[in-house]
């Protein structure tokens, strides 16, 4: 029996209750808005840190507690409490959501300082923060799937924070939509396991795969890795995610690199004993992943807007943590620790690109930097070890997660094993390569800038969550690792089989990372440090890079087969509609006019056309009682 | 010769004068036809009277009578109404029922 | 028993002469009142009918009634109906030509199927029975059993039928008062008119009609001295019916003499 | 205590009220008018909580002899599913009167009229759910009409005449196809034991198949055109279109819940076995309506049009709901036509308000209006996501128990309702982004944003869609009794999970 515990709904109801007193307080919060915000957002990660020390003094097998608020919804046996569950899982996502998330709320401060409507970001980020816990934390997956879309919604409030821009606006629509699609795969999910197994809490499907047939497994396997797909932005799902920059940078950082993205591997991995149990989806997960991980790290050549570019890196990231949660058992905490050390990473090296943005009059081309490293010393030096650590330079953090990532896809055994690890390693050198081209984009070079900007560093209150990001980029890896003291963590969370492969030794993974990390920098280096960049991108560029630049064609694909055909059919149905439906009710009233018409022919007004009906009726009495008397 | 001739000649003389007040437009005309259409059915009545034995048809046409003559007094009154305001005795003319 | 029945059930050969004479005169008489254009002559030949009809009542034992029919039918109505007559005017002829398309063809197969069935019906039910006749029942005379049965049996009836004739009468009153709309002007007000009004012309009285030497009706317009004729000389009814001749048919130079070659 | 009678006789006594006042006096018809509604909201609530909610018996009964010679009561009495219905119609009907405070005035008769016509009709609507005389529930289902009929072609705008008789017509269509069944059903009840209205009695009648498959099909589409089922909806975007916003949501929000409660109360109860029968085609004819009205909605250029074409898909899931026959479905179904009322109601009376200002109802006309009449722009954006679902309101948690109600049932058309979810986004965002995003377009400079008896207005619906939303179980615990008993009526329970046959 799992332990009780009273204080998990905190986590969520501090930064909820943020939410909605500046929601409804107005412009009278305008004021202290913001500081509340993130007063309540570090309150809610000194609660995970406390919920932390108490977990660690419980023995491994009592660590998870859970928390019973109400009953949500019951009818018949679809009986769903507002239960919360906190275990070695959630707390690190957790400390990871309210961790990176009080910084960004810090940087915030000062990022949207001039904005109007700042109180009005900071109670969207309180909100997200509070149904990305709902989302970690609920214990059935109905009150995950809560988070799920109220995630969904803070992303798109947040991606159109600034709609009064056309595109903004459509962006986060779009995002919107498209994690819709993957929300769907998600209800078909619950509905089979209450289907089948009568039950959607995490303990009661546990409980009853066993019980389970295979194909139904398979069938909530390959929903949940749609609703993954769709929130992850993974193949074939992924097109909002570059559009979702358009929302403001530590938007970017906080949900769409370090938290809200990776919530489809936090599902895969909560849902490992579906998994485990059905391999075809199992396998289809490594699929995805494996051709996200390419498609990112090829857009991520071809971008030249840095927020763009980046979040391309995340696709592609995300993509290894998918394709390492599909290879089972001795994947998934793998997973867990690219995410966490991508969390601090990707999430320092964003709030950097904001830090640039803001510097350079919110330009977000990289062709118009250039040699910003002496104007902006600290950006550069907090992005540049984010970049080390996504490079996967020892020992920064990437190393060690990466090459665990490598180094499990080898060992998944056969020809699996040596394309995944081939994928892989492919994927760390575009990687290298894409990020050198950011980084000598931005940092080195000759300056290439607008005649106004003025490139300046930016207010303590930015860089220094930089700083703590990058302090984590930096030694997050090695602390999560050594002594496995995170596999461990998670390991009674996961049946293990352990049954070690070793196509290649770990070294030899290493080092054949690093040098796959080494020609993708000696490529990136050859090909823009030792000439002039155009300060406009090139037109006479190869059709790979053209298709590249247009995120290898997915919107041209989603337009031509699903956009414009659904707006023929909107327009045919609602042509049809009119014509064919309302024209035959219309058609019915016609016809009874029409025919009243005609019959009023007869009502003419005169006296003596009555009389020779009456005769008529007359004559038709006494036929009726003629034949009658027959 | 047999008591139901009368019958026949007023069946005839009933349907003439449901014809008259189809066909004629003048509506003293039509008035007329009307008369003889009760006048008809008196006729019968009387000699149902007679096939009868009893004098129940007689009184009944007694009473046909004077309802006629009350009828044509009332109608007369209204063709001189009508034709007062609109110089028409033609029942044609009286259409307003149409609009 | 039988006997007897039989013989007064049967028409007598006297009323059967009088019958097969007297029927189709009536029935054409009846057709005449559609046929003819003139309603004066409809009344007459109405009339002609209804002096049948009573002489058929007296010929079936109904002598009240058909005294009756000729005093208040004959006498009474048809007055009243030429009476309106005239008032309407009495040599308006109705044109025969149908002026509501499809009526005549409607009218006249109703007709002669109404006709046809009832006949048809009227001799299955009639088929094989004969008449008691009405002798018995008059035994103490026809208006006496006529009476008897009013003032017993149809007394409440007889009642009503005399409270809807004063009602009728009353109606009748209503409906053809003419409800003054001014105050009827008195002769000093209307000398006053005819002098104070804007003109003098009828100050001397309106021109007499037809003073003119080759008619002088009085539905002849009078021509002024440039030949014109006169409408004020015409009286209003008569125009309003439609009686007025025209008067150019008068006029000096153009003078018809259709009407002395006729003569 | 004749509580029902006394709700049903609290608006005709302000009718009176209002009747006697002079027609100059407006402020004082309109308070009286809003006092009324609420008098007979608290007399609801404290009628609420005096209902056994374990009691699946038909409660606050009352009966009295109407037209003895045709055995006609006056009877009433109500279940959970009522319950839920006459509160929710209660609650709407003075939110309605506060919100639309200066609709009658563009009206073509009196300001008095017009509250006189939503207190007659308010009369009604709880007539028509607590009856259970099957004469004295068809009376007033068709006398219902009339005073919708005068509130469209009175106080409405465009084409408010053609759409009231389009209105008229179409319902009384549909009436006068239940009528016929109502009298076979009386005459059938003759042969077997006494004639009768009573709901009770005549659900135990015998017949023959086809005779019940044809009364049936009477009352089915009676009730189908009501709550509008595809293909018979078309009458429903003209009538919403020309309504005020205050009689679209007593339309949608109350009168249409009429077919749905009657597929319930009537199609289910009085004809068990037809129900089998025709399942399949009214759960496709469903599906067809999810999908088809959320794509006309992603259709529509007019705002109003639009939140109608939504509502035909909103109905299309609760008549799924109804007929997947399972205690999910048929909860989740009564839910939903609760939560529906709210969310169309908060949709239409905002979307009224914007229309309003802005003069026109065309949604390109909008532009950039989060930023200048911010609460009522974020007020229209919670509506619209109460209308899309989203977990945490109060719609979400009907759709959902629909949706896994027929799945466990009938998976197919659950699969495929489900598609109409990422439609709802689509018909939502796009209104949204067209008139609350983007750049303030001409014309809309000098909106102003909501007054305080419009916040005031909005306000309980705000808080009944997000409170609900999270804590549904007030009503589910009124409601799961009588779903529960109609499905066990049926001779139905629910399918035990099939493990997927291993």
């Amino acid at each position: 029996m799992m332990m009780n515990s009273t204080s998990i709904v905190y986590l969520i109801a501090l930064p909820l209750a943020g939410a909605v007193i500046l929601l409804l307080a107005g412009r009278r919060s305008d004021k202290w808005g913001h500081l509340l915000a993130t007063a309540l957002c570090a309150s809610s990660f000194f609660v995970g840190l406390y919920q932390l020390s108490l977990m660690f003094n419980r023995p491994s097998q009592e660590r998870p507690v859970s928390q019973k608020l109400f009953e949500w919804i019951s009818v018949g046996t679809f009986k769903i409490d507002a239960g919360l569950l906190l275990d070695q899982l959630s707390i690190c996502f957790v400390l990871l959501i309210t961790g990176v998330g009080t910084l960004i709320h810090i940087y915030s401060i000062s990022y949207m300082a001039h904005d109007p409507h700042r109180r009005r970001f900071f109670a969207f980020l309180n909100l997200f923060i509070a149904a990305m816990l709902l989302l970690v934390l609920g214990d059935s997956y109905l009150n995950l799937y809560v988070g799920w879309e109220g995630v969904g919604l803070a992303s798109y409030l947040l991606i159109g924070f600034w709609n009064e821009k056309p595109a903004y606006a459509t962006a986060s629509k779009k995002a919107f939509v498209m994690n819709r699609i993957g929300d769907m795969g998600l209800s078909f999910a619950i509905m089979i396991a209450f289907a089948t197994m009568g039950t959607v809490s995490f303990i009661g499907v546990q409980a009853a795969v066993e019980q389970t047939s295979t194909p139904v497994l398979t069938g909530i396997g390959i929903m949940l890795l749609v609703a993954a797909i769709g929130k992850s932005a993974q193949f074939p799902l992924q097109a909002w995610l570059g559009d979702a920059m358009a929302g403001p940078t530590p938007v970017s950082a906080l949900i769409h690199a370090a938290t809200m993205v990776t919530a489809g591997v936090y599902l895969i991995t909560r849902s490992n004993f579906i998994f485990d149990a059905a391999p075809t989806a199992q396998l289809l997960v490594v699929i995805v992943g494996a051709i996200t991980l390419m498609f990112g790290a090829l857009i991520g050549t071809a971008k030249d807007d840095i927020k763009k570019a980046l979040a391309a890196s995340t696709m592609s990231q995300i993509g290894y943590m998918i394709l390492c949660a599909g290879l089972g058992p001795v994947g998934y905490a793998f997973a867990i620790m690219h995410l966490l050390t991508h969390g601090f990473f990707k999430a320092g090296m964003f709030l950097g690109a904001g830090s640039v943005m803001h510097g350079m009059n919110d330009e977000v081309n990289m062709r118009k930097y250039g040699a910003l490293r002496k104007a902006m010393p600290i950006t550069f030096v907090t992005f540049g070890l984010g970049y080390l650590a996504i490079l996967g330079i020892p020992p920064f953090a990437g190393f060690y997660s990466k090459d665990m990532i490598i180094e499990t896809a080898f060992n998944a055994g056969g020809s699996k094993g040596i394309i995944l690890g081939i994928v892989t390693l492919l994927g760390a050198g575009i990687t290298a390569f894409y990020m050198t081209r950011v980084m000598i984009l931005t940092f080195t070079g000759t300056p290439r800038w607008d005649e106004k900007a003025q490139p300046h560093e930016s207010p303590w209150l930015m860089w220094l969550p930089m700083a703590v990001l990058a302090i984590g980029s930096a030694t997050s890896g090695y602390l999560l690792s050594s002594n496995d003291s995170l596999v461990k963590w998670l390991s009674p969370l996961f049946e293990s089989h352990e049954e070690h492969h070793e196509l290649l030794p770990p070294i030899i993974v290493s080092a054949l990372a690093l040098v796959m990390v080494a020609i993708g920098v000696a490529i990136a280096f050859l090909k823009y440090s030792r000439r002039e960049i155009d300060a406009v991108a090139p037109k006479n560029v190869s059709i790979f890079t053209r298709i590249a630049r247009e995120d290898l064609m997915q919107d041209r694909l989603n337009e031509a087969v699903f956009m414009r055909p659904g707006q023929e059919l909107t327009k045919t149905l609602v042509k049809t509609d009119a014509v064919i439906i309302d024209g035959a009710v219309r058609a019915v009233g016609r016809l009874t006019i029409a025919t009243g018409l005609s019959l009023r022919r007869v009502q003419n007004g005169f006296v003596r056309s009555y009389a020779a009906f009456i005769l008529m009726g007359a004559l038709a009495m006494i036929v009726a009682i003629w034949v009658v008397v027959q | 010769m047999d008591a139901a001739n009368y019958l026949y000649l007023s069946a005839l003389l009933f349907t003439i004068g449901a014809v008259g007040v189809v066909v004629r437009r003048n509506a003293i005309v039509v008035f007329m036809c009307i008369e003889l259409m009760l006048n008809a059915a008196n006729l019968s009545f009387v000699t149902f009277s007679r096939i009868n034995g009893d004098l129940n048809g007689q009184v009944v046409a007694f009473f046909t009578m004077v309802v006629a003559a009350c009828e044509v007094v009332v109608g007369l009154a209204i063709i001189v109404t009508i034709y007062r305001s609109r110089r028409s005795a033609s029942v044609d003319d009286a259409s307003l029922l149409r609009r | 028993m039988n006997e007897v029945a039989l013989q007064v059930g049967q028409t007598a050969a006297p009323e059967a002469l009088l019958f097969w004479i007297l029927a189709p005169l009536t029935l054409i008489a009846a057709l005449g009142m559609l046929l003819v254009k003139k309603a004066v002559h409809s009344a007459i030949l109405m009339a002609f009918v209804m002096i049948a009809l009573a002489i058929f009542y007296i010929a079936q034992g109904a002598p009240f009634l058909g005294i009756v029919q000729i005093v208040v039918y004959t006498g009474a109505v048809m007055m009243l109906f030429l009476f309106i007559l005239m008032l309407v005017g009495v040599d308006s002829s109705d044109s025969l030509t149908e002026t509501i398309r499809g009526l005549r063809p409607i009218a006249i197969t109703a007709a002669v199927g109404f006709g046809g069935l009832m006949v048809s019906l009227l001799s299955r039910a009639t088929l094989g029975r004969s008449a008691v006749g009405v002798e018995a029942a008059n035994s103490d005379g026809n208006v006496e059993g006529i009476a008897q049965l009013l003032f017993s049996t149809y007394v409440w009836p007889f009642e009503v039928v005399s409270a809807l004739l004063i009602t009728a009468a009353l109606g009748a009153m209503v409906l053809a008062h003419h409800h003054r709309i001014q105050e009827r002007p008195t002769q000093r007000q209307l000398s006053i008119d005819r002098f104070r009004k804007d003109s003098l012309a009828t100050a001397a009285g309106l021109p007499a009609p037809g003073v003119f030497a080759r008619h002088n009706a009085v539905d002849v317009p009078a021509l002024l001295p440039d030949g014109s004729p006169a409408p004020a000389s015409i009286n209003a009814s008569l125009k309003a019916r439609g009686d007025v001749l025209d008067s150019s048919r008068f006029e000096l130079g153009t003078v018809d003499t259709s009407a002395d070659e006729e003569k | 205590m004749m509580w029902l009678t006394l709700l049903m006789a609290i608006p005709i006594i302000g009718t009176g009220v209002i009747a006697i006042l002079p027609k100059k006096n407006e402020q004082a018809v309109k308070q009286i008018a809003l006092t009324t509604t609420l008098i007979v909201l608290a007399t609801t609530l404290a009628m609420a909580t005096r209902f056994q909610r374990d009691n699946v018996e038909l409660q606050f009964t009352e009966k009295y002899s109407w037209i003895p010679s045709f055995g006609i009561n006056y009877a009433l009495g109500i279940d959970g599913l009522s319950l839920v219905l006459i509160v929710m119609s209660t609650i709407l009907v003075p939110v309605v009167v506060l919100a639309g405070w200066n609709e009658p005035q563009g009206g073509r008769w009196s300001v008095k009229n017009y509250y006189v016509l939503i207190l007659v009709l308010e009369t009604m609507m709880i007539g028509v759910f607590a009856a259970t005389d099957l004469f004295l529930f068809y009376v007033i289902f068709e006398a219902m009409l009339i005073p919708v009929y005068f509130l469209i072609g009175g106080y409405g705008t465009g084409e408010r005449s053609g759409a009231a008789v389009k209105f008229l017509i179409y319902s009384l269509f549909g009436g006068l196809l239940m009528l016929a069944a109502i009298i076979a059903l009386y005459v059938i009840s003759s042969s077997q034991g006494g004639a009768t209205f009573d709901l009770a009695a005549l659900s135990g009648l015998q017949m023959s198949s086809t005779t019940q498959n044809l009364l049936f099909l009477g009352f089915f589409i009676a009730f189908a055109i009501k709550a509008p089922l595809w293909p018979l909806h078309t009458w429903l975007p003209d009538a919403a279109d020309s309504a005020t916003p205050g009689t679209s949501v007593l339309l949608l929000g109350v009168l249409d819940k009429v077919g749905t409660f009657g597929m319930i109360r009537y199609c289910l109860t009085l004809f068990p076995e037809a129900s089998k029968t025709f399942t399949p085609v009214i759960l496709v004819l469903a599906v067809i309506s999810i999908l088809y009205g959320a794509i006309l909605a992603i259709g529509q250029r007019d705002l109003k049009r639009l939140i109608a074409f939504t509502s035909i898909s909103h109905f299309g899931f609760i008549t799924m709901g109804i007929f997947a026959m399972t205690s999910q479905g048929h909860s989740g179904a009564t839910l939903y036509m609760f939560n529906h009322g709210f969310s169309t109601a908060a949709l239409f009376l905002i979307g009224g308000w914007m229309i309003s200002r802005r003069g026109s109802s065309t949604i390109a006309d909008f532009g950039g209006l989060q930023r200048i009449t911010p609460v009522m722009a974020w007020m229209f954006f919670l509506a619209g996501m109460s209308s899309l679902a989203l977990p945490g309101l109060s719609s979400f948690v009907s759709e959902f128990l629909v949706l896994v109600g027929t799945f466990t049932r009938y998976p197919v058309h659950a699969v495929i309702a489900t598609f109409g979810i990422v439609l709802a986004a689509l018909y939502i965002l796009i209104p949204v982004q067209k008139a609350l995003h983007g750049p303030t377009t001409p014309g809309n400079e000098n909106l102003s944003d909501l007054n305080l008896r419009e916040k005031i207005a909005i306000a309980p619906v705000m808080a009944i869609i997000v409170v609900l939303g999270f804590y549904p179980s007030p009503l589910l615990n009124v409601i799961n009794p009588a779903a529960s008993h109609v499905i066990a009526q049926l001779g139905f329970s629910d399918p035990a999970p099939s493990n997927g046959g291993k």
